[in-house]
């Protein structure tokens, strides 16, 4: 398990490698941050200046390497628009898409899972046609579309629910969470809809083959044909069973609800890492979005890494050794 | 019912002890303030939060004559033209308790004239800067500027004690590796005082009761809201998450004004919306004529003129919203004229055909628009009428269309053909248009110049305005100048952006020709 | 179980018609109406963007035959310039109905040749990495897993980025849908290399292929007349779906404005403009496009959930 | 005599298919008595295995039974509601299936899955319930129950599974166990033994077992009743001996006849006694590595695996004459087979064709006179290749033909010479049946025309007809053309029936070799004589 879970990390180190260096390869291209930079009175000596000054000047190669060493010690610079602490400002903004990713998680995961054992349970009812045909509807539509449509329905005619950011706040020791608070949890609501939808229907349609792939095995039948109750086959074997496969990618596509967020918090202006991003790629401020990207990269190497301890605690076939040749 | 009569017996409470009520304002527009620096940005959303909280020696009122601020009154020194004399307004003191003397004031002019300062090209002139007593303070120029203090209208003042102790005697630059206190704390002498703030989030401010103007704002604590998407601002709005909506897309505006308990505010901005082109000898990039540059006809650019209908824009594009121009100037500024500001009622194809046909391009040509989309009102979809519009004279235009990030660049590495650009003029005089957009693009002048348009003759009537202090004289000169860029047609004006601003229909709050509102305006309607 | 559904095929020579109209696959198509309705839909959707410059009524691409004037103009009215507009006109003049149509060509365009590169590269990365094994597999399984990781969207946008980088900014327009369509493209390719090389990994262990090895046919040859044509159903489920998904990405990218030009609009560029009418009364310029969008993307889906079902002998 | 445990009557099993109702079970009727075991008999899609799965009310939908009835010791069942079927399942009817490898959850240990049924169906505590499942495990043959009770599935080789199998299959003291297949996914020697167990768990508890299989070896040495079923109806019923030793139908006549037997010394075919050497394997190694990754190595300290999977085996094939190399699945034999015609190459070893060394690489001349004919005729063949191209390939690679027509006409000769139409060029092989596929495997490894054909388990995955019908074939074709092969298979009749001489091979070595006669009438080797005693033939029968 230890040499297992070295080999991940070895793999993960390469991945944030290559992540790091695309950040910043890729960045360093999307637009001339200077321009962006000083405002409309600025001279051309300016320019000049401020490119030698951010090092913008220097051969690749060595702008990369101060890029990789000040990662390293978690330092991503100063954010060239807000004038902060790279870090800083994510940390500040985390727990803002944690929270989101969070709730749109569970709710993908607990209506997924429900829905998708349902569907399978009973392949040929109506209710499972429409919910499949439903499921459908939800990954044709475009998030920004599903989060301009609540909006319009429940904050601008209903008003029952706002329409953007978080609401209240409450600072718990540099956590500020908006769990505790009444209109933090309304102006949750909307987004975290809005973000779980697509993932929502991805699980459930992943449960759905899963589990009845699942059914369709000899150890079902022979779980029937020892008598086993409907309940036990299909809750004790078929599920336990299904959850094999579907934690890899449920956990994966998890850890993309954080990057994937990028939609809905700009739609809803939800004060995440995702709308700091959008607005910092606007402004081309090169060091929060090579910032993002690694940590979007760190997000898939700890969620990768938990998936695979899980897949150690479910499947026995990896915890135990085999007895056979 | 329960509400009212509690806020009315505050009221009563309030009337009796405190000089206003408690009244707070949520004020959304499309972006936050950079940065808290006062001196780090010369951005105008940056300007506008800073307004707030620090103050200025002069300011600029809704008409855009210089009012009094923290300077009491400033004249050119009798015996030298090239000394200018401020008097510091007595009793003022910073959010702290500091008083503010003339010390703070050359203080805050050096750091806003200081190599790393944003600010720094506005007082290029400035020699030096010397406290004569705690309440007076000259600024010896390099030359005459009889135009100075209209630079001074975003140059905030700041504690010399407080700036120090905090080591935040340098500019905050874009880039630097350091964490500079004045960006995220402020001690200013301005209406309202800095309680919290999460960048692009949310901003507190509260009133300061030791300010100096005798009249107190009615807003005691304001809470701006920078919300990006134009849909979710709105929508912010009509449901009563916010109370005051600064950039109002044109389209809504119809709509807000017709919904109960909503108050759409609209008035000109100081800015000209224009279209620039290159128009030197040298082939376009862009265009299937390879081997001339066709814009370097003036018939063609006189073609061009004709064509656009800017009734149409203002009509259906701007939604009624603008100001159309034939004069690349918003009429603010010295040396508009009626006259230079007209422009023809209806497009005229067929002259404008003719024109082309006279240039040697009967079947027109073809030539790309780089336009912004995320910076003016509409930015994108007049651009896309343009084309249009030139489609019918036979010119085809291919529209590329980018965020501003992307866009800026074109315009200072003289990378485009066409372009669109929105120009302001803060100091409210036609030399800020001419030394970017006329000059040669040359040395400090000529920065948003990238058409390749180079008179000699010109460039010197346009130098000499910066030093010229006899003001009959220097306006006969502007005259000239606008009467060569109009004739050349350098410049491609299509109208001023109108701005709107809607708000809860107890608010009342005018438009600010700069697009500087001042929160401590706003009125409250009982 | 071995596979004992054959009873009694009768051996008369059919047509081709009559083959294709009683295989499996078709006999499922025939029974789900809503597959049959989806295939219209796309069909209809598909002829009409193809068609578009013959049905639709005007040419909204041709900047010369607009009018400002005719802007806004409400659904099934005439505008003040005399002209009919049936789903109405946007802020441009332009007919709303006509921009869907040349706008779903454009998404179609997009997408179809953004799933056709993707296919293209998945396809041969997928069956290099399935075939070889060893490193060559782990390399490139492990980009597609870091390619995976992220968002599609958040990669098209980096390479939008760089192109906008590489590209001349007085080339960029005309390169607009090609730099979409290659964003897209490698946005997508590493689901289809997956999923080839998993059916590489298992159809390169089979006989037929060691048949061909014993005779010495050339490892490319097997590859691709052999192996490529038993991996290519998991394929086309995904390439269908694949198509929807790179539709709508495409709307996302223009919606974010990084997409075709606003002269040339695809549907999400249509719903980009639209969405700015949302509150001042101008529905129809959003809810048209909007519904285009959703009703190709749900039938296209529609029809690969279908094929998926149909393709997958398991799951009959 | 007392009451049956099952009656069958009349019992109808229809499958609704798209191109019609398919009856998969047509008018079957049977009893099975206390104690009994009835074997059940037929080729794929005789309906046995349906029979089974009706009686435990287990039919796969959409097949559903028709009419007819099914009495549990004379209560019918066939009608019961699910729930109080599944109360039935277990407790009054028990289930082997197939394949021991996929019959457990992998994710329970094999106690838990014991524990589970057996607490289902009786009034038993935790620990009790545990003790038993520990009985359970010790009677099926488990050595040391009380740890491995904890250890999952995965963790048992296939046999030990399917030991575990049956002991979950009478966890409840059922009246009646339906095997169905039970042995056919396990080698020979441990097939004995699972026989054993079952047999003798079931008569110490007097259950009665309906065996299912295709295997009448199996049936000799078990059953005691059989019934032989075709096409869904039951074609003869009586007694194993009489049925074996004289059966009275046509299709159980000839069925009969095309079970080959190790007995039988009748061979199909006679080498020509000439000496000339076509093939000599000489000291034939092969090692695979299967060390863990090098983290594990570091961690761990596992040590490097190397598995010899061939191990300096040598023999040598006369011209014309049939090899039989056989062996249990492991044993390297397909290794061999592999070696031979170059898709592996022999980590050291020689193997000689006509005189030359052709184990270093793939000639032109050996791709043509070495072919192959592999097992499973559903992957040997490309599925979307039409019948001609497949059939043509070697010709085109090795450039046998100069064009089109030219190979279109061998293609036709081919399969005329493997007795099929030729205008069946023109279809897909999913259009043939297992037999007809397995010709036309057979028609391409002629079209190169070659001199030596490897045959690896050529017969293993058809029904015995069909495959008495494959080996007349090759018998056929190795006189027309005078062809040499080698004969891999785990099936030692079909061994003596076709080979001249005889390899077993036992992990990875050689441990025999010699004339068919010699080797099948007095083998040398312990373990040829334990294969040989194990192997359940139709003569074993009493």
């Amino acid at each position: 398990m230890l040499a297992f879970i070295l080999r991940r990390l070895a793999q993960s180190i390469i991945v944030m490698a290559v992540v790091a260096l695309i950040a910043f390869m890729l960045f360093r291209y999307v637009g001339d941050p200077v321009a962006s930079l000083l405002g409309q009175d600025s001279r051309l000596e300016d320019f000049e200046e401020l490119r030698e000054r951010l090092g913008l000047n220097d051969p690749f190669y060595v702008q990369f390497g101060r890029f990789i060493g000040n990662a390293l010690q978690g330092e991503f610079g100063i954010s060239y628009r807000l004038q902060q602490p790279v870090s800083e400002l994510i940390i500040s903004r985390l727990p803002a898409t944690i929270e989101l990713a969070f709730a749109s998680a569970t709710i993908a995961l607990v209506f997924g899972l429900t829905l998708g054992v349902f569907t399978a349970l009973k392949p040929r009812s109506f209710a499972s046609g429409v919910i499949m045909t439903l499921s459908l509807v939800g990954v044709s539509l475009p998030t920004f579309l599903i989060g301009i449509g609540l909006i319009y329905v429940f904050a601008v005619e209903l008003q029952w629910l706002p329409s953007f950011g978080r609401g209240e706040v409450v600072d718990i020791g540099g956590w500020r969470t908006g769990l505790l608070t009444e209109t933090g949890l309304r102006s949750l609501i909307l987004p975290a809809i809005t973000l779980s939808l697509f993932q929502l229907t991805l699980i459930m349609r992943l449960v759905r083959a899963e589990m009845l792939e699942v059914l369709r095995q000899d150890y079902i039948r022979f779980a029937r044909a020892r008598g086993l109750s409907k309940r036990a086959i299909n809750f004790g074997h078929a599920l336990k069973n299904t959850m094999v496969p579907v934690i890899t990618i449920t956990g994966l596509q998890l850890g993309s609800v954080i990057a994937f967020s990028i939609v809905t918090e700009t739609v809803f202006q939800w004060p995440g890492v995702g709308s700091l991003f959008i607005n910092s790629v606007q402004v081309v401020d090169v060091p929060v979005m090579a910032a993002y990207l690694m940590f979007i990269a760190f997000v898939f190497v700890v969620i990768n890494l938990i998936v695979d301890i899980l897949y150690f605690a479910v499947d026995p076939r990896l915890r135990v050794g085999a007895g056979r040749r | 019912m329960r509400k009212l009569l509690i806020t009315a017996s505050v009221l009563a409470l309030g009337l009796a002890i405190m000089p206003a009520s408690a009244e707070t304002i949520r004020w959304a527009r499309n972006s936050d303030a950079l940065t808290l620096d006062p001196h780090s940005q010369n951005q105008g959303t940056t300007h506008t939060f800073s307004h707030h909280i620090y103050e200025t020696l002069v300011d600029r009122d809704v008409e855009g004559n210089l009012i009094p601020r923290l300077a009491t009154e400033w004249s050119v020194k009798e015996d030298d033209p090239t000394v200018w004399v401020f008097k510091v307004r007595e009793g003022v003191k910073f959010h702290d308790g500091a008083e503010l003397t003339a010390e703070d004031v050359v203080f805050s002019l050096d750091r806003a004239r200081s190599d790393k300062s944003n600010l720094k090209q506005l007082h290029s002139a400035v020699a030096s800067v010397t406290a004569v007593d705690d309440f007076t303070v000259e600024v010896k120029m390099t030359g005459p500027s009889p135009l100075y203090p209209n630079n001074l209208t975003n140059t905030f003042i700041m504690d010399k004690g407080w700036t120090e102790t905090n080591n935040a005697v340098e500019v905050q630059q874009a880039g630097s590796t350091d964490d500079n206190y004045a960006v995220r704390n402020t001690n200013g002498t301005g209406p309202y005082i800095l309680v919290s703030r999460d960048p692009d989030v949310r901003s507190v401010l509260k009133i300061n009761e030791n300010h100096w103007a005798e009249s107190k704002p009615a807003i005691t604590e304001i809470i701006y809201l920078p919300i990006a998407d134009n849909a979710t601002r709105i929508a912010a709005l009509l449901s009563g998450e916010v109370d005051l909506v600064q950039d109002v897309p044109v389209q809504d505006v119809e709509r807000l004004a017709g919904t109960a308990g909503i108050r759409v505010e609209t008035g000109p901005e100081n800015r000209i919306i224009y279209f620039g082109y290159r128009l030197g000898e040298e082939p376009l990039k862009s265009s299937n004529v390879t081997d001339k540059n066709p814009l370097a006809d003036s018939k063609v650019r006189e073609a061009m003129h004709l064509a656009i209908d800017r009734n149409a824009i203002k009509q259906v594009v701007m939604r009624g919203q603008a100001v159309p121009t034939g004069v690349a100037t918003p009429p603010f500024v010295n040396g508009w004229t009626p006259e230079l500001d007209a422009y023809p009622e209806k497009a005229d194809a067929a002259k404008a055909k003719e024109l082309l046909a006279e240039a040697g391009y009967p079947d027109g040509f073809t030539i790309t628009l780089d336009t912004p989309n995320n910076r003016y009102v509409n930015d994108e979809a007049i651009s896309q009428a343009i084309v249009g519009m030139l489609g019918q004279i036979g010119i085809k235009v291919t529209l590329a269309s980018r965020p501003v990030a992307q866009h800026s660049p074109l315009i200072q590495n003289a990378e485009t053909d066409f372009y669109l650009l929105g120009w302001g003029v803060p100091t409210f005089d036609s030399a800020y248009i001419f030394n970017d957009l006329v000059h040669t693009k040359e040395g400090q002048y000529g920065a948003y110049n990238p058409s390749g348009y180079s008179n000699p003759e010109l460039d010197k009537k346009i130098q000499s305005l910066a030093t010229e202090i006899d003001v009959e004289k220097r306006n006969a000169t502007i005259a000239e100048i606008w009467k060569t860029v109009q004739e050349d047609r350098v410049l491609l004006p299509i109208h001023n952006q109108v701005l709107a601003y809607a708000m809860k229909d107890k608010f009342t709050l005018a438009v600010h020709p700069e697009n500087q509102p001042r929160i401590y305006e706003v009125t409250i309607n009982d | 179980m071995s596979s004992t559904n054959n009873p009694a095929v009768t051996e008369q020579p059919r047509s081709r018609f009559q083959r294709i109209w009683d295989s499996d696959i078709f006999f499922s198509f025939r029974r789900s109406p809503i597959t049959i309705v989806a295939a219209l839909v796309t069909l209809v959707l598909i002829l009409s963007a193809l068609f578009a410059p013959w049905i639709a009524p005007y040419d909204p691409f041709n900047p010369a035959s607009l009018n400002l004037m005719d802007g806004f103009t409400p659904p099934n009215s005439e505008s003040m310039m005399g002209n009919y507009f049936l789903l109405g006109s946007d802020h441009q003049g332009r007919d709303v109905l006509s921009t869907i149509l040349y706008g779903s060509r454009i998404s179609l365009f997009v997408g179809i040749s953004a799933t056709l590169f993707a296919m293209a590269m998945g396809i041969s990365l997928g069956l290099l990495a399935g075939y070889r094994g060893g490193t060559i597999d782990a390399v490139i399984m492990r980009v597609a897993d870091i390619q995976l990781s992220f968002p599609a969207i958040l990669i098209a946008l980096l390479i939008f980025g760089i192109a906008r980088g590489i590209i001349p900014p007085s080339q960029q327009e005309n390169m607009a849908v090609w730099v979409l369509i290659i964003a897209i493209g490698l946005s997508n390719w590493a689901q289809f290399a997956r999923t080839v090389r998993g059916a590489t990994m298992v159809e390169r262990q089979k006989d037929y292929v060691s048949a061909a090895k014993l005779i010495g046919v050339h490892p490319l040859r097997i590859l691709i007349r052999h192996v490529l044509p038993n991996v290519l159903a998991p394929v086309l489920v995904i390439g269908t779906i694949g198509l929807a998904l790179a539709i709508i990405e495409e709307a996302t990218l223009s919606f974010l404005g990084v997409g075709v030009p606003p002269t040339q609009p695809s549907l999400g560029t249509l719903i980009r403009i639209g969405q700015q009418f949302l509150f001042s009364g101008e529905w129809w310029i959003l809810f048209f496009p909007a519904m285009t969008l959703i009703l190709l993307a749900l039938a296209v889906n529609l029809l690969g959930d279908w094929l998926r079902d149909a393709l997958n002998p398991r799951l009959r | 005599m007392s009451e049956p445990i099952i009656s069958v009557r009349n019992l109808v099993v229809e499958f609704p298919l798209r191109r019609g109702l398919f009856t998969a079970v047509d008018d079957v009727s049977f009893d099975i008595m206390p104690g009994e075991i009835l074997g059940v008999v037929g080729e794929s899609g005789a309906g046995k295995s349906m029979t089974g799965a009706a009686i435990i009310g287990l039919i796969e939908p959409p097949g559903h039974i028709a009419s007819g009835e099914i009495y549990l010791k004379g209560k019918r069942i066939d009608n019961l509601p699910p729930e109080e079927m599944s109360r039935l399942r277990g407790k009054w009817i028990g289930m082997v299936f197939q394949d021991p490898l996929t019959s457990l959850n992998p994710l329970y240990t094999v106690g838990q899955q014991l524990i589970e049924t057996i607490r289902r169906h009786l009034p038993m505590n935790e620990a009790q319930a545990r003790q038993r499942a520990i009985d359970l495990l010790d009677e099926a043959g488990i050595p040391t129950p009380e740890s491995r009770i904890d250890s999952y599935p995965h963790q048992f080789s296939g046999g030990m599974r399917q030991r575990v199998v049956i002991a979950l299959a009478l966890a409840a003291e059922p009246e009646l166990i339906i095997a169905d297949e039970p042995t056919s996914a396990l080698d020979v020697s441990v097939q004995a033994q699972i026989i054993k167990v079952l047999k003798k768990l079931c008569e110490s508890r007097g259950a009665a077992v309906m065996l299912v299989t295709h295997d009448m070896g199996v049936i000799a040495e078990t059953a005691t009743r059989m019934i032989v079923m075709n096409k869904g109806k039951i074609v003869e019923t009586g007694s194993v001996g009489d049925i074996i030793k004289r059966p009275k139908e046509d299709y159980t006549i000839k069925l009969i006849e095309a079970i080959p037997s190790i007995k039988d010394e009748t061979r199909r075919h006679e080498a020509p006694p000439t000496s000339t050497l076509l093939v000599e394997v000489k000291n034939l190694t092969r090692d695979f590595d299967l060390s863990p990754g090098f983290f594990d190595r570091l961690l761990k300290g596992a040590k490097r695996n190397v598995v010899k999977a061939v191990q300096n085996v040598s023999f040598d094939i006369r011209k014309g004459s049939t090899f039989g190399l056989v062996g249990e699945s492991g044993s390297g034999k397909s290794t061999c087979a592999r070696m031979l015609v170059g898709l592996i190459k022999p980590t050291s070893g020689q193997v000689l064709l006509e005189g030359q060394d052709i184990a270093a690489g793939l000639t032109q001349e050996r791709r043509q006179k070495v072919q192959m004919i592999f097992q499973d005729p559903y992957a040997s063949l490309n599925p979307r290749w039409r019948v001609a191209d497949i059939i043509a390939e070697p010709m085109h690679a090795l450039k046998l033909v100069s064009n089109r027509r030219e190979a279109e006409d061998r293609v036709a000769d081919l399969l005329r010479r493997v007795r099929l139409d030729p205008v069946s060029m023109r279809k897909y092989p999913h259009e043939f049946s297992g037999g007809q596929r397995q010709r036309i495997a057979i028609a391409r490894a002629l079209s190169s025309q070659p001199e030596f054909i490897v045959c690896d388990e050529p017969t293993s995955a058809l029904d015995v007809s069909v495959q008495a019908q494959v080996l007349d074939l090759m018998r056929d074709l190795q006189d027309e053309f005078g062809l040499t092969y080698l004969l891999i298979s785990h099936n030692l009749a079909v061994v003596r029936q076709m080979a001249d001489d005889v390899g077993v091979m036992h992990s990875g070595v050689l441990v025999e070799r010699g004339p068919v006669d010699a080797i099948f009438d007095d083998p040398q080797a312990e373990y040829t004589r334990m294969l040989l005693n194990a192997v359940p033939d139709i003569s074993k029968v009493e």
